[in-house]
């Protein structure tokens, strides 16, 4: 069965989320991943939304993160200060993460391109990343162009904690202890952090796509660990329910 | 508890809540009495050139979209804005009337960045100081609490920090460090509400997003209302009430008060105009078009209403979701 | 028309209650002056209560500052937080305060009679009072006892702030600028504060009290100005209101 | 921004927002399972020795008293109290429970003074720091919110304060000083809702006191409720849901569980019950007759209601106000 990049990028998210536990959820790629996890592997997930909504059915794919569907039959609709302090106490599990640059600690650059004023591109800014990337516990990024550009060296700015500048540079700056990236999901692979460096490490490449391509599109040194695994390509089910269920308008896929 | 770390950002917006006590006990009335007007008059009488304002919840849910056009119409300038937003603030920055803006997130979230925000940075034209979303809720928070400060532990170790007006410093108990936010007073705030009486008791349905702390933050608070409904439905459900009369200076009835985007319970966002002004937004002309006919090209709420089309409207209805 | 020492100090503080304000509420006295008050003076009158009650009827009296009556037809029903952080914002004019003790500048003891621990007496502590007298813009004391024991020099414990040690002393502290002790209601008289020196000042004695009687019942010295007035007693109208219907259970009274 | 003064007062709980976040991650399970346990299993499980406890609201107004009554009965001693209360601090400080105190206020609003209060404290038994309401309650806020202070304009220069656990500084931003809170951190806390759903999702009637700050203050939460609904129910109202079930270790289904305090739209305070306790807490023998009576002599809250009547609580019922 024929599948897009977008559509395996979001199977193997929503492969990452385990069941009956919380996860703060961002707009887009997240979205669908989640609302797939709910259908098929993580009933019991309870998505909590910038401003508010916690545990809604997720029947209807939200378009934003305070839109209506974010809270409907949901277990409450709160503000965006419960939720925030709720994540700052310590009770989301997970976050879900983007931006257009990240570096090998996982940092990432959602605000601004070349100097900070005047920049040479103004991206959109931290928004709740720079929150979620502080009091999650795992935070997992989706990264859809899996390239040089938006892998680099040295991101522009910091939006958003990745490991800083490395092992304890979290905890040295006062962020919560025990918390960070967690894995990186590419349009080429899955990725994940090496234990001690805290550097980004491949752990599974997609189907078709060999290891030395994601070297090649990775503008740091990534670690490459003895055994890479291979992602399974989407289950006929999946695709079903992603096409029929969670997004029959294609808004994103 | 010395200061560690501090950041460049400029504080467009310094706290000072012993100035906004006075200024609350020298001009706030707190009888209760009636308050309903129409937005020109609103705006008219609460806004000046040079204010700092701020809106909630956010451009496409339960935004103050109808405020927002009569403010434009008046041409309301060097704005200082804080905060978080999406086709409202683009609307502002359009019409060039933002000098300052205290940023978190201007963007479409799932149709990407704004081009407008894009050409107001990038010229140079609008200083912006950043900080997260949680940040910008927070200093609501401090400045509801009546408290100069409040703190976190978001931004720390991060550029995101750097340019913001935050301090870091040892917690006296702890040892631990903590962002310190400054309190965000406004000298205007709008916000669009399901329900309100006359002297601006006000119930909001679903997430309440940052209604709470950000009316509580405001010198001034413009509000509208998809129903006015009797002072006594609000005293038959005391709990419901999020926002006293007492901090509101005036309520303006609007029904689809928030189109082009939703309401929760009452109608969906309106896709296909919010797609269509996005497209529109990539080019200078095509912009200025668009306020030329959404904002300038009507005299009020109700010319735009119609220009929207009722039949347009309350298919709008039929798609959001009930209880 | 026989009045008793109680139900004066009632209509005295009543009195002082003006239409179209705030006003903090605590038990007891101050609840059965706020609720004649609105039926006479200040219908108007915007009741708040510590435990979240905003603007309600008071048709019934209530017997605590959180329970049902406090927010019966009322305005709004928040939470303690909301009303205290109402009262730190500015928003509330007059607050109500009582204690076992009060000197010259208004400073109030209700939490031990002794030394602090272990006390004589241990008394119920500070409750919303340190809040309400740091808070409000002008705050009025109930003093039922208006003897030595109870106006004194020098008061075991400084529960709640009055102008402290003397004019400058509240903001020197931190305190909110030009907050303080307004009036002093006892079974004698009504007191105020003197301009300049912040002192308590004689402003009217109660029907048939010489001026002598409240210096020799107060414990220190007491500011007798040129001219001291004398308090109306009870109207048969508020005699009526209060007896029939704010304390018809006579609870207080 | 260093420290100006410090209070003297023992602080009984010292705030530890890592060691709290933590606690929740190893201990806390977020999946939204049945929770509903009798108020036996439910004490016996979450409740040791030692622990730092509180209540919601206060003694005579939506307490969690059946909780409090079976709390007794299992003897756990040696507690650590937090704040605001009435009667049934008084039961705890009665049953010779209570080590420590951090008090606000304790005694019985129009009727005066505790006696129970005055014996345990004056006699030296329980060791008190003094904290004024706001404070208290704003503590539980810093808890809530997961940050270890709250900056606050109360307490300064006073005794209050003096005997506090607080401190002040000067503030960063505007050179003001300010009065620091420590976060305050339950081992238990308990709270009587109107409704909870078999998971623990609640809502509350009526003024919310601190319930939304406390139970987010609170490594374990014992919730007992008027009446268990549907979880469909609160899927309906999602804005009513004040504490969502992850919070949430135990739901008690306790009808009249705040008697002899009142519930709002319920039922009213028993005031002949509570005048006649009042009468017997001046005298030890009479106190622990009563404890003999309503608290030991009694197997559970089933048979409270049973030796209180019916009768009595139906009365209760019809003297409560309606919306």
């Amino acid at each position: 069965m024929r599948y897009s990049e977008t559509e395996l990028l979001i199977c193997v998210a929503a492969r990452l989320m385990e069941d009956r536990k919380t996860a703060f959820i961002g707009t887009g790629i997240p979205m669908l991943a989640a609302s797939l996890a709910k259908k098929i592997y993580a009933p019991n997930l309870v998505a909590v939304f910038e401003f508010g909504g916690i545990g809604p059915s997720l029947e209807k794919l939200p378009l934003g993160v305070g839109d209506s569907r974010t809270f409907h039959r949901a277990i409450a609709a709160m503000g965006i200060c419960d939720i925030m302090e709720t994540a700052q106490r310590g009770f989301i599990e997970y976050g879900f993460l983007g931006g257009a640059q990240i570096d090998m600690y996982g940092n990432l650059n959602s605000t601004v391109i070349g100097p900070y004023f005047p920049p040479k591109v103004r991206l959109p800014g931290s928004g709740g990343a720079n929150d979620v990337g502080s009091f999650c516990w795992k935070t997992i990024a989706i990264m859809r162009e899996h390239n040089k550009k938006r892998f680099v060296e040295k991101i522009d700015f910091i939006t958003t904690p990745g490991y800083l500048t490395g092992p304890g540079a979290r905890e040295a700056v006062g962020l919560p202890p025990n918390t960070g990236p967690y894995r990186v999901v590419t349009n080429l692979a899955l990725l994940g952090y090496e234990e001690k460096s805290k550097r980004m490490m491949l752990l599974a490449t997609h189907p078709g796509v060999k290891v030395e391509q994601v070297i090649e599109n990775t503008g740091f040194e990534l670690i490459i660990p003895d055994k890479v695994g291979e992602n399974e390509p989407p289950t006929e089910k999946e695709l079903k329910i992603l096409r029929e269920e969670v997004d029959p308008d294609r808004l994103y896929i | 508890m010395m200061i560690l770390g501090e950041g460049l950002g400029e504080l467009f917006c310094p706290p000072d809540p012993n100035g906004f006590r006075e200024w609350v006990h020298k001009n706030k009335d707190l009888a209760m009495k009636e308050k309903v007007m129409d937005e020109k008059t609103a705006i008219a009488t609460f806004v000046k050139d040079g204010d700092y304002i701020g809106t909630e919840l956010y451009g496409t849910v339960r935004a103050p979209m109808s405020l927002i056009r009569e403010l434009i119409r008046q041409g309301k300038k060097d704005l200082g804005v804080a905060g978080q937003g999406i086709i409202e603030i683009d609307f502002l920055l359009a019409a060039g009337l933002v000098k300052t803006l205290d940023i978190t997130y201007v963007a479409y979230e799932v149709y990407g960045i704004s081009n407008i925000l894009r050409r107001a940075v990038e010229s140079g034209k609008v200083k912006t100081t950043e900080w997260s979303n949680a940040a910008i809720a927070w200093r609501f928070k401090a400045a509801a609490m009546g408290v100069p400060f409040l703190p976190t532990r978001s931004m720390l170790g991060t550029d995101t920090f750097k340019r913001s007006g935050a301090k870091v410093v040892e917690c006296p108990f702890t040892k631990m460090k903590v962002c310190l936010l400054p309190a965000l007073y406004l000298d205007v705030g709008f916000i669009h509400c399901h329900r309100a009486d006359k002297y601006g008791n006000c119930q909001i349905d679903g997430i309440s997003g940052f209604a709470f702390e950000f009316a509580r933050a405001c010198k001034r608070l413009i509000i509208s209302t998809e129903k006015i409904i009797p002072h006594e439905e609000i005293q038959k459900y005391p709990e419901k009430t999020i926002i006293p009369y007492y901090l509101v200076d005036a309520v303006v009835e609007a029904p689809y008060g928030s189109h082009p985007g939703e309401m929760c319970y009452c109608y969906w966002r309106d896709e296909e105009h919010l797609k269509k002004f996005l497209e529109d937004s990539k080019d200078i002309e095509k912009t200025k078009a668009y306020l030329d006919k959404y904002i300038y090209g009507v005299k009020n709420h109700e010319e735009y209403i119609n220009l929207i089309g009722l039949e347009r409207l309350k298919w709008l209805e039929s798609q959001i979701g009930g209880r």
